[in-house]
C-alpha cells in the first residue's frame, strides 16, 4: 500500500496546503471526501452494495450459507471477512496470498462490525451447537485512491444492511432481511507531521505518519479503534480524533441505509 | 441446493416456434453494454455487462516486468489473470486462483499475445486484470472482450481488437450465446475470440457434442455476431474518446485528467439466472 | 514445456522437412507417432496404463474411492484428474505446484473424458445424495518428447478401460469393471507457419505458433476442443485439422482397448 | 468445551466492593516478572511472567537485511514476528502465523519503528522474536514489553524503551490489565503502548464499547501503570548488568560470555484462567 | 542447521582438544552435557517439560484431544509430533514451513516414542473405530547450541510423563495421567574425522562427518536409529555407538522422570 | 479398510519350518531386476523391480544449480528427490511431498554426498529423480539402488556404486528384506545402505525392537545381500553398454543416440501384498 514513492515536491505541496487549512482538493481538514454509496449492485450475492469514497472504489458482496457455530458460541451466527486487494485497483497491488496491509484492513472491519453488535448475531442461530447462519463478507478493492478502511467498512455496512438471508432455499421457513441493528460508521484520520488530517486520500496517506481509525455508534460510543504506521500520536491528539470521528460519523451514517 | 439431475427433463430450453426460455431466438445475442476508461488507477479499463454478467477489466502497462528472470529480452510479456469475485456465483467462491480460473488466464493471454506489438516493448509486461463480479455463463467472452477495449483505452499498440463470443447447443438446435441455465441443461459450449478483421481465430475451446455439422452451424454464427460486438467495442471507445474531451474543457485544471466514473451497473438483467451452480466444482463446467 | 531454446538451424531444418511433406523422423504430415499401450501395469492402482508415442513416455494410474456426490449431481460419481510433470521427465520440469501448463492439460484431458460421457457415471452412484464412486486419474509423465495432450489422454482411456471398480473391499456387492460406454480419441494438430502437423514432437512442438486438440467419438462426432499456444488459426485451417482428427481418431481407437 | 454464552449471566467479574474474581481493586495490575538476558544465541532477550502470561523476547542485528530486495537504503527494518506456542493456549493452536498473529506482529513492528535509531543501520534489520508460551490475555502487551527489554539488552540504541499496558471495561467498570476471563466476558479492551519519557502512543487498539468518558478513564489508567511497569523493565536491565559483572568475576575464561539461565518459571499464577477459549476463531477476540 | 561457517582455526581447535581426550567444553568423548529437567512448566498444555541440555534450551508442551483413529488401527490412541525452529533460537533457522531438518527430527523423535511403545496407546481409546485420544506434542525450541535430537526426545518424554489426560472436560470419566510404560533414551553421537563424540555442541555439530542417534530401552535393546549427515560409518563404529548409547541412556534415563 | 489390530493374531509370519508368507527363508532376497538406461530425456537412468516394488530414478547433471544463491563453490550439490505416485500404494496418495518423502529425499541426498566427487562439479548440482510406481515395502532401499545406477549409466564420477537393502524382524526371527506384510505385522525393520568396496554405511535407519545381538544378525543379512545386490547393478550397467553397441550399429545414423525402451513391466510378483495400508499416515510408518 505504500511502495510507491511520493516526490519531495510533492509531499512539499500536499503539507503546505494542508497546514494553510484546504487541502490539494479542496477539502477542510476534517472533511471527508463524497461519498456515494449504491446498494444491491450484485444479483448472485445475498447483500452487496458499491462505494465511492471521492475515487476510492469497493464493492462489497455478502454470501450467507449454513455452518456450523463455533463451541463456546453455540447460539450465534458466525461472521467472516476478506479482503481482496488485487492487481486491478493499484500498480502496488499484487496477486498472491493476502499481505500483512490487507489482514490488518479486513481485521478491523471485521471488529468494526461485530464489537459494535451491528448484526444481532443471535438471531441467525438455527439449531443451537449445530447450524448457524455464516455471513461472508468480501470486500473487493476497484481502485485505490487512499483509505481503504473507511471505504471498505462503509461498504461492509451499507452490503450488510440490504442483505437477504435465503432461509427458503434452505428449508428453513421465509427469507427474511439480516437484523441489522446498529450503525457504526469508521473514522480515519492521518496525521501528517503537526496536522491531523480526515479520510486521507492517497498522497496524503502515503506520507502519513501515523493514522487513527475510530469507530463510533449512533450515540457517539467508542466501538473499535487501531493506529497504524510507523509514528505516534499523543493523548490530546488522540481524544481530538475521537470528537471528530464522533462528528463525521454522525454526519455519514444516513448515507450507509439502503 | 437444485439437483440438475431433475430439472432438464421438465425444463424446455427452446420451444417449438425456436424461442428460448428468455425470449431470444436462436440467432440473438443477449443485452450487451460496453463502458471504456471506467477506473483511475489503471492505464486502462473497461466495464462490460453481458446478459447478467458484469465483468470490470483493467491493464496496467507496458512496465517493467518483475520478478526480472521472467522479462524477455525481445518483447513484452503479455499476461492475464481473470478472477471471479467470491460473490460473483451463487455459492461463494473461495478467494484465489482456481484450476479454472488459471486454464482461462491461460488461453486469454494466448488470445492477446499475436495481437499486442509486444515487440515494441522488451523487457516490460501488459498486465491484463479481469474481474467477474456476476457471472451468467460466458465470463470468458465477457472478460475477453472488455480487456480488448482496456488496452485500447490504455493505448496499447494492437493490431486490431479482439472480439469473443460463444454458441453451444440447446434442445438439439444450435444457438448464440448460451445463458447460464442453457449452458447448465444444454448439450455443448464453445467459446471463441477472433481478430475481426483478419478472421483469425486466437482462442477456441468446446465441450460437450456437436456433429461436424453443427460445430460449423455454431462457428458460423459466432463469427457473425462478432461482428456486431466489435462494433460496441469501437463504439465504447469513441464515446470514451469524445467524452474525455467534454470534460476536459468543463473541468478546472487541478481536476483528475480522466473519466472516472464507473458507470451504474443496471439492474434489470434479461435472462438472469434462476438456477446457478457451484463454480468451485471447477473441472465439471468451464461455462461461467 | 518451452524454456529450452530450439536453434535456428534446427528450426529452419524442422520447416524444410515438414514442408517437403517428409517431417524429421520421416513421418508425412498427417502422421502420428506409433502408439504402444500397455494395459494394467500398476498392482496397486484399480487400473493403470503405460502408453509411449513416440518417446513420450506416460504412466496413468486410477485410484477408486468412496466419497460423497456434487450437491447438484446427486445420483453420479465423481471425476478428478490429476497431471504431474515430475522433474524426472524434461529437464523443463520443476517440482513444485502444477504450473498453468500442467493445469491444462489436465483439464483438457478430464474435459476429453467427462464431455464424452466415456465412463458411464450414472452407474457409479452408491447411495443418491449421499454414497458414490469416486475416479482418480493420476497422470504420471515418465518422458517427455512432445504432445502431452494425446499421450495423456491415451493413457487415461486405456487404464479406465482396466479398471476394476473394488466394490467388494467396500461391503458394496462384487467387484466390477468401470462402466466404459464411448472411446473419445484426442488428436493434437500444431502449426508451424503455413503447415499442419499432426502429433508434434518435442522439437516441432517447441516452434510451433499454435496447436489446437480435437477429441472426437466413434462417430466422428466432436466432444471437446482446446486451441493453445499464441498464434492463430484460420477457420478453414480448423475445418481441416477436424478432418484429419477423425481420421487419425478412427485409426487410434482400437490401440486403447484392452 | 465451555459455552461462553450462558455463563456471563452467573459470572459477576467485579463486586460491589469493587473486587474482581482474582482479588485485584480496579486499578491494580497482575505480578510481573522481568529477566532480561536469558537466551545465549541472541543478541538480546527478555523473559516476562505476567499473570498468567509467560513470554519470550529475542533480538538479532542489527544485520544484514535478506531477501536483498527488502533492505532499506536508509535506514534499518524494524521487523516482529510474534508467534504462539501451540501449547499457549487451551485448544491446540496450528503451530505458523494465523490472522491475528500477523496484525500483531504488524502493530508491533510499528510501536518499535520510531523508537530505534533506525537511520543509524541502512540496509540492516533489527528482528524482534516474541514467542508466547503460556497465554492469559494481554499477550500483545506483554509480548511488547519483553521485546523492548530485549532490544535493550541487545545494544539496539532507541530514544527510550517502550511499555504497554491494556486497560478495559468489565461489569460496568473500567479496569486496568484484564486477565482471560475478564476480557472474555467483558465489555471492552483497549491495548496501548507508549514511549514512557515523551507520553507519545505509538500503539492503540480498541474493542468493545466503551463512551468517551471510559475510555478517557481507561488511558488514565494504562498511563500511570506503564509508569510502573517501565521502573521493573529498567530494573530488569539493572540486575543483568550486574548480574553479568558478577558472573565475569567468577567464571573461568572458557566459560559462556554471557549469562544463559532461562529463569525458573514460576508455577503459582495469580489470576489463573479457569476458562479458556479457542485462540484459533482468530477474529473473534484479539485479547490474548 | 549448518549455514553459518566454522572457522579453520576453530576447527582444529576443536578436533585436536577431542583428539586429546578432552573436548572444548572439558568433557570425555563419551560424556554428555548436563541435562536439566524442568516439569509441568505451561498450565495450558496438558503436560509440559523444559529441558537443557548444557545451553541447548528446548520447551516441549503436550496437548490432548479427541479425534478419530486410523481405520487401520481403530483400538489405538494417535500421536502427531511437531517441531518448529522458530527463528530466536539461532541466527540459522527461518520463519516458514519446516525445512527438512525440522522435518527429520520431528520424525525421529516421534519413532523413538512411537517404536519404543513408550505409551501405551491401546489405552487411549474412547470409543473403537469412533473416537481415541490424540496428543499432540509440540516441540519449540528456544536456544540452540546442537545435538536437537537428544533434547527433543527428552524434552517429548519428559512432558509425556507428566501428561494428565482431561477426560472430565470432556464428559469421559476422571482425569488419568498417560499411561507411560517404556522409558525410551535417545543418544546422539557424531563423527569428527576419526573420532567419535557424545553429544555434539554446536560447534562440533557443525563441523561433524557424520551423525548416529541410537535409543535404546530400559533393558538396553534398540528401539529406533537414525544416521545423518553427509559422511559415513563403519560397521565396527556403529556398533561401538551403540555401546555407549546404551550406557549413557542408562545413566540419563532418571533424569526424564517427574 | 483392513484392521491391522485383529489380523496379526491370525497371521503367522513365519512358520516352525523357518519358510516366511511369500515362500522365502529367512536370509532370502525377493526377485530383483535391475535396467539402467530406461529414458530419453534424463541424463541416466535405471528401472528397479524389488518383489512387488516398481521404481525408476532419474539423473540430471552436474548442471548449473539454481537458484543461484544455493549454488556451492567448491562442490556440486547431491539432491534427491524420492516421489511416490498417487496410485503406487492402496490408498491414493495426494501428490506433493509429504513429511515421509521429504525425509528419504534427505537421507539419499546424505547417502550419495561422500561418493559422488563432488569437487570435480563446483556450483553445479548433480539431481536424483526417484520416482516410486508401485509399493510393497522396501521403496528407499530400490530407490537408492535404482538411482545408484542411473548415476553411473549419467556418466557422474563417483568412488563407487551405493548398494542399499534392509533387514528385520518377523515373529522373533530376523529375516532378510521384509515384504509389505512383513513390515506392518514384523517387530522391526532397519534399512541400510553401503559403499560395497570399502564397507561404509551411508544409510542406516531401525525402528522396532532388536536385542543388540538381533540387529548384529540384520546387519550381517543386509551386509551379504548387498554382495549380490551390487552384482545385479553392476550386470545391468554391462547389459547397458553393450546392448547400446548392439543398438548403434543397427540403427540409421538419424536414430536417437541411446536406447530408450522402458522395459516391459512384470505383471507376475512374488509375494504381492493382500493387504496394504495408508502410505499418507506418515509418521507411523516407514516402511513403504
Amino acid at each position: 500500500m505504500s511502495d510507491d514513492i511520493l516526490s519531495d515536491l510533492m509531499r512539499d505541496y500536499v503539507y503546505r496546503s494542508a497546514k494553510a487549512g484546504r487541502r490539494t482538493d479542496g477539502r477542510a481538514l476534517d472533511e471527508p471526501r463524497k461519498l456515494a454509496v449504491e446498494h444491491g449492485v450484485v444479483k448472485t450475492a445475498e447483500g452487496s452494495a458499491r462505494v465511492k469514497l471521492g475515487n476510492t472504489d469497493v464493492i462489497v458482496g455478502i454470501k450467507m450459507s449454513v455452518g456450523q457455530p463455533y463451541p463456546d458460541t453455540p447460539n450465534t451466527g458466525v461472521l467472516s471477512t476478506t479482503v481482496e486487494l488485487i492487481p486491478m485497483a493499484s500498480p502496488t497491488f499484487e496477486a498472491g496470498p493476502p499481505r500483512p496491509d490487507a489482514i490488518e484492513l479486513a481485521r478491523v472491519v471485521d471488529r468494526g462490525i461485530r464489537e459494535s453488535k451491528m448484526v444481532n448475531v443471535a438471531k441467525l442461530c438455527i439449531t443451537p451447537k449445530e447450524k448457524v447462519w455464516v455471513m461472508f463478507i468480501d470486500i473487493h478493492v476497484l481502485d485505490f485512491d487512499g483509505n481503504l478502511f473507511d471505504a471498505s467498512s462503509y461498504g461492509a455496512a451499507a452490503a450488510l444492511a440490504t442483505t437477504i438471508v435465503p432461509a427458503k432455499a434452505q428449508g428453513l421457513g421465509d427469507d427474511f432481511p439480516l437484523p441489522v441493528e446498529h450503525w457504526p460508521v469508521s473514522v480515519t484520520t492521518a496525521k501528517i507531521k503537526d496536522l491531523l488530517v480526515v479520510d486521507p486520500g492517497l498522497d496524503e496517506e502515503r506520507m502519513a505518519d501515523a493514522r487513527l481509525t475510530v469507530t463510533t455508534d449512533e450515540n457517539g460510543d467508542i466501538r473499535a479503534m487501531q493506529k497504524g504506521l510507523k509514528g505516534s500520536f499523543s493523548y490530546d491528539e488522540v481524544k481530538r480524533i475521537i470528537e471528530t470521528s464522533q462528528k463525521v460519523g454522525r454526519a455519514l451514517r444516513p448515507s450507509l441505509r439502503p | 441446493m437444485v439437483d440438475i439431475e431433475h430439472i432438464p427433463k421438465e425444463l424446455k430450453l427452446i420451444d417449438e416456434k425456436g424461442v428460448r426460455l428468455d425470449g431470444r431466438r436462436h440467432d440473438e445475442l443477449r443485452p450487451i453494454r460496453i463502458e471504456a476508461g471506467v477506473l483511475r488507477r489503471a492505464d486502462g479499463s473497461a466495464y462490460v455487462e453481458w446478459g447478467g454478467n458484469k465483468v470490470l477489466a483493467a491493464v496496467y502497462g507496458p512496465r517493467e516486468a518483475h520478478p526480472r528472470h521472467l522479462q524477455d529480452p525481445a518483447r513484452a510479456l503479455v499476461q492475464c489473470r481473470y478472477n471471479m469475485a467470491p460473490f460473483s456465483v451463487s455459492d461463494r467462491k473461495r478467494p484465489g486462483p482456481d484450476r479454472r480460473s488459471v486454464e482461462i488466464s491461460k488461453v486469454i493471454s494466448e488470445a492477446f499475445a499475436s495481437v499486442v506489438f509486444a515487440e515494441q516493448f522488451p523487457r516490460t509486461s501488459v498486465d491484463i486484470f479481469i474481474e467477474v463480479l456476476q457471472a451468467d455463463a460466458g465470463t470468458r467472452c465477457a472478460g475477453l472482450t472488455a480487456a480488448s477495449v482496456a488496452l485500447a483505452d490504455a493505448g496499447v499498440p494492437m493490431r486490431d481488437l479482439v472480439t469473443s463470443c460463444a454458441s453451444g447447443k440447446i434442445g438439439g438446435v444450435v444457438c448464440l450465446d448460451l445463458n447460464k441455465d442453457e449452458d447448465n441443461f444444454g448439450e455443448a459450449d464453445c467459446p471463441m475470440a477472433i481478430v475481426p478483421r483478419t478472421g483469425e481465430l486466437v482462442l477456441l475451446q468446446m465441450d460437450g457434442h456437436l456433429t461436424y455439422d453443427e460445430f460449423q452451424k455454431a462457428m458460423e454464427l459466432s463469427i457473425a455476431a462478432t461482428q456486431r460486438i466489435y462494433e460496441m467495442q469501437r463504439d465504447a471507445l469513441r464515446r470514451r474518446y469524445s467524452l474525455s474531451i467534454d470534460e476536459i474543457m468543463k473541468e478546472s485544471p487541478a481536476a483528475p485528467p480522466r473519466e472516472t466514473e464507473l458507470p451504474e451497473m443496471s439492474t434489470q438483467i434479461v435472462g438472469e439466472p434462476e438456477l446457478d451452480f457451484d463454480a468451485l466444482d471447477e473441472d465439471r463446467e468451464g461455462g461461467a
